[in-house]
């Protein structure tokens, strides 16, 4: 095994599962959906609220692809091999990582001048809403990926991952909502967007090799 | 593959549960042996060859590997080896011939052909691996012994469910291994074995 | 003492209900701490007896 | 400089024996300092001409809010000291103390709650402090569920550690991030209230409630960090030894 | 195997997964926690959007349980065995589903106070929610059963049914939330209320069978 | 346990993906008989003991158990049947008591204990299944061959991992079982067994 034909074979099982991904889709369009539904449907509701129901769709949407990523490779013992290929651990699960991050994020990315005019964002927010989704959605991943990785071998362990990784999602949603509604108003948001880098890099150093050792634990 | 490779493993101990397997286990493996432990079932068997795959982490013992103590880090014996466990390793969602691409990006098409037609998949190389029988399941899994270079074998059951042309097809696969300077270590339930072996016995 | 007798006590003025329960609470959960900690204690002792007396007799 | 005591400190038979007697004491006095400054504090501390009655709750709220901050604190030193210098006995101090810090958690919000009630109106509002809180409670749980989920002790432990420094790490990210969101554009509808010019027949009984919890949190941790050792260590002879002869 | 037995074996697997209801409890809360931090914070914002985000959280967390709910009884074999038992898999089905309903709807009606209390929603609101939850979310256990007898071994066509499972979700939730609201700004409710029974009844009468001839499907 | 019960199969034709199995097998099993399905890897063995349970519908065929036609529906059947197959349903979170009081719920309490201790279970019949080896689990899953008052039995490679004494054990079971009317039909890639029975072929 090499890094590519893991990577190659990572896409077709991503591939092979196309549905899982429009469903994860379909999910976030109902449960944005639902809030001009369920809620108010005037603008004046919608507008203000717009970016911060869409990001919360989003880390639903991407909770909810993020869990089971192992779960798989787990059961027909993909995961054991991946420990004893003698390949590095870490750099394999950022590659899942990646992968995993362009299947979910770059369709929510297409869809998402439909749905910002759905739900009334004004423009001046739309280009940051797209940038602080670019830039902080990596971060989620990276965080998700550490609770996937240590709840592999425990059966349902999909609400474990959410307890675990919630919590450090919030600063992430909360600068990103703030740099959108900064824009909207039209305050200056760039020092938001650093942060949102920011965070996206350390978890990128720091991430994969938690979720390393968390796979090795759960694999035996 | 290494030449002259060995493993040598002492004063085994490893804890499962509340469990202590393998107390005191002690042996040794030169280029061109095969191993079979053999032991009842809840023995340790499989625990053990976790355990030198770098799957476990033993309690206590030492293994030594071309020289090399691996006790803590298992990766330059992982870098040389091959494990199969009771589950296979095989993804249900991935065709046959994409699974063992996943292992072996670089094989040629001919010669993967040529494998598949020993293994008897060759009319369902396209087909996903869940929709194969258990046998079928295994001969995929045992495809890697064709295209492996890798020098120490743990194959935990690796006859499981396989039917006796499928037995032959593996054993002379790893005989081919053993004559080319290999290391097997493997367990079975099975009587006969058509090579020579040593076993190693695990009290329970 | 800030109060005259046990009734006044114990209405805290017009905040009995609210003083009590968060106290009643607290000490639970206090109580509850307290108890789980000695019981793993206990536990924890238990079964090491336990096991070690089985390896002994084999 | 010589880390030798570190690694002595560290190992969980010297520790083990060392605190062994600190547990009860601790324990006890801690258990008494809290009852004097619980009882003090409700019965004969005088009434707060703002709040009324209800300001009583101060006594355990502030108490139990500063040790949920503590305990969080200690959490990730440890972790940062197991990562660092691989002291065994860190991990045990995380397994000990995350519930024991769940706990204060909850208390502080509970007791915060039913707090506000009667001052702000509400249970709850979205602020900065609070929900900061919330968070560290969860922040908790992670760690607690972390612990239980893997089987294997060495990687839980490192696994602990890390998820422990990765959450202090992120406390301040988080606090800074809800203070940010909270006042950009809502702007505190309510403030905690400042610190009234306490009388000290005020802060005295604080002052013991504190330090009694303190103990009574540090007696706790011994106890069960010694369970811990003892289930950790459970091949030693020692442990054996101590096992058959002191029953409990 | 009698159906007694089953449910006793049920309810001790539930048992042994206590941790997981218990994450789910707080999977829930977080989720609700995630409106107000990522929106808006105001009571103004929560007041009218507290039955929405409630019973999207609700709707979230059912979806996790009943998700997987067939997964491990496929895979150990469990589930070929309650085919062949010769007892009725519709039956059969509908124990382990309010089995599970119990499970997870009870902790969550039960801290459900707290939680109204944390969105601000008014008292006139409240006793109306917990009536759409009860009379609700069994007809979302039994919708998402049918789902998951569907795609425990994600056969083809897995993604139809999945497109199909999720919009029927949608009524649910309209009604739920149209009841809370229509209960806070004192219009009549009961209607709604009788809407949602109506649907529960309906599915609990249909997907007994329909899932007992997706399992058939499932494993073979 | 019904007395002199048959299972006579005709005309078999069951399609599995795009596969023709079994095409026009038949044969008959009276009682006392142990059937054993012979194939290859993929020729259908599992296949047609699921067809046989109920799992899966033949595409053409008839199935005739004690004289009644239970091609369409299988329930009389089920009612008489214990269907063991590859996955082996047992719950890896029951312990191995739970497990098998969950098929049988009204058991004595010595009755278990003795069939534990056969199994060699005994010291391990409040550990969580799934944290057996593979041929423990196998054993309790097998447990159910001591306790079913059920006429017909499918066994579906019962022997898999078992060690010697288990397979021993496990063979001495059917034995018992046929002594007293009973039916079995099992697969297996096992060459020797200790009781008589009857081949049947599939080809593939
Ligand atoms: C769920 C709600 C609440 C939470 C989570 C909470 C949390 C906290 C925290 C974390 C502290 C800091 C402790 C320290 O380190 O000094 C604190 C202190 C304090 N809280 Fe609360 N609180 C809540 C509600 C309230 C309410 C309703 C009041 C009264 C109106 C209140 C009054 C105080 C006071 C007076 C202090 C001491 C302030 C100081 O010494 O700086 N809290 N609380
Ligand atoms: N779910 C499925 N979908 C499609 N085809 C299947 C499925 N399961 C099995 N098959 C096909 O049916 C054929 C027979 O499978 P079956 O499992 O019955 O074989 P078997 O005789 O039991 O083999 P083994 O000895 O390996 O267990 C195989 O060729 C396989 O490809
Ligand atoms: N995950 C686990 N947790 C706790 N104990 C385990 C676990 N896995 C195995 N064990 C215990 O370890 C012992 C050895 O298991 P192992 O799987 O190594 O046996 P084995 O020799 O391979 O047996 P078999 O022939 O049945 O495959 C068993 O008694 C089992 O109870
Ligand atoms: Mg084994
Ligand atoms: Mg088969």
């Amino acid at each position: 095994m090499t890094y590519y034909s893991f990577l190659t074979a990572e896409c077709l099982v991503l591939w092979r599962r196309k549905q899982d991904v429009f469903n994860a889709l379909m999910f976030f369009v109902i449960v944005i959906a639902l809030f001009p539904i369920g809620i108010n449907s005037s603008p004046e509701f919608l507008a203000p609220a717009a970016a911060g129901i869409i990001w919360c769709a989003a880390v639903l949407a991407i909770l909810m692809a993020v869990e089971g990523m192992f779960k798989e490779d787990y059961r027909d013992g993909s995961l054991e091999q991946l420990v004893v290929s003698g390949l590095s651990l870490p750099l394999l699960i950022l590659l899942k990582v990646a992968a995993q991050w362009f299947v979910v994020v770059l369709p929510l990315l297409i869809i998402m001048p439909l749905l910002s005019e759905m739900l009334y964002l004004p423009r001046s927010g739309f280009w940051v809403l797209m940038m602080t989704l670019l830039l902080g959605t990596p971060s989620l991943f990276l965080i998700g990926v550490m609770g996937a990785a240590l709840t592999v071998s425990l059966r349902q362990g999909a609400v474990l991952v959410m307890l675990l990784i919630l919590p450090l999602y919030l600063p992430v949603i909360i600068f990103a909502t703030l740099a959108v509604q900064a824009a909207q108003i039209g305050l200056p948001y760039a020092g938001l967007l650093a942060m949102l880098s920011a965070l996206s890099l350390l978890f990128l150093v720091i991430s994969p090799f938690i979720a390393a050792i968390a796979v090795k634990a759960s694999v035996n | 593959m290494q030449p002259s490779a060995s493993l040598a493993i002492s004063d085994l101990w490893i804890e499962r549960g509340d469990r202590d397997l393998c107390k005191g286990l002690a042996f040794t493996l030169q280029a061109g042996e095969v191993v079979r432990i053999l032991g009842e079932n809840g023995a340790g068997k499989s625990s053990l060859l976790k355990v030198i795959a770098g799957i476990l982490s033993p309690l206590e013992g030492k293994i030594v590997y071309s020289g090399e103590d691996v006790t803590l880090d298992r990766s330059t014996l992982q870098q040389d080896s091959l494990y199969i466990g009771h589950s296979v390793g095989v993804k249900g969602l991935l065709t046959v011939e994409e699974n063992i691409r996943c292992y072996y990006p670089s094989i040629a098409a001919s010669r993967l052909a040529s494998v598949l037609a020993a293994l008897g998949l060759d009319d369902q190389s396209d087909a996903l691996v869940k929709t194969l029988s258990a046998g079928q399941m295994r001969r995929v899994a045992l495809a890697r012994l064709w295209l492996s270079d890798k020098t120490l074998w743990l194959l935990d059951e690796p006859f499981a469910s396989l039917d006796a042309t499928g037995v032959a097809l593996a054993e002379e696969q790893i005989k081919q291994h053993i004559l080319s300077g290999g290391l097997v270590i493997l367990t079975t339930h099975q009587d006969v074995l058509s090579f020579s072996y040593r076993d190693v016995v695990l009290l329970s | 003492m800030a109060f005259n007798n046990l009734t006044e006590f114990l209405a805290m003025g017009t905040h009995g209900a609210y003083v009590w329960s968060a106290y009643g609470f607290s000490v639970l959960a206090l109580i509850w701490l307290v108890w789980n900690t000695l019981s793993t204690r206990q536990k924890t002792r238990n079964i090491l007896r336990k096991r070690l007396l089985r390896n002994q007799n084999r | 400089m010589n880390w030798r005591w570190l690694h002595k400190l560290g190992s969980p038979k010297w520790f083990f024996f060392c605190f062994k007697s600190w547990a009860l004491p601790l324990f006890c006095i801690g258990c008494f300092a809290l009852m004097v400054g619980l009882i003090w504090g409700l019965a004969f501390a005088p009434v707060d001409y703002q709040q009324g009655n209800s300001f009583r709750i101060i006594y355990i709220h502030v108490p139990v809010a500063m040790l949920a901050q503590s305990c969080y604190l200690a959490l990730g030193l440890s972790g940062f000291v197991f990562l660092v210098w691989q002291i065994k006995i860190a991990p045990i101090f995380i397994k000990a103390m995350a519930p024991i810090g769940a706990v204060m958690a909850l208390i502080a919000l509970v007791s915060g709650a039913i707090w506000g009630k009667p001052t702000w109106g509400t249970w709850w509002v979205w602020d900065a402090r609070l929900t900061s809180v919330l968070v560290l409670f969860f922040l908790y749980m992670g760690v607690i569920t972390l612990q239980r989920a893997l089987e294997d002790i060495a990687l839980a432990n490192k696994a602990a550690a890390l998820i422990s420094v990765v959450g202090l790490i992120n406390l301040p990210i988080i606090k800074y991030s809800v203070v940010l969101w909270n006042t950009l554009h809502q702007g505190a509808t309510f403030t905690l209230t400042k610190k009234p010019e306490m009388p000290s027949e005020m802060w005295l009984p604080l002052l013991i409630s504190v330090i009694g919890l303190y103990c009574f949190v540090a007696g706790l941790v011994l106890w069960r960090m010694q369970s811990e050792i003892l289930q950790r260590e459970h091949r030693a002879s020692w442990v054996q030894q101590e096992v058959m002869e002191n029953g409990l």
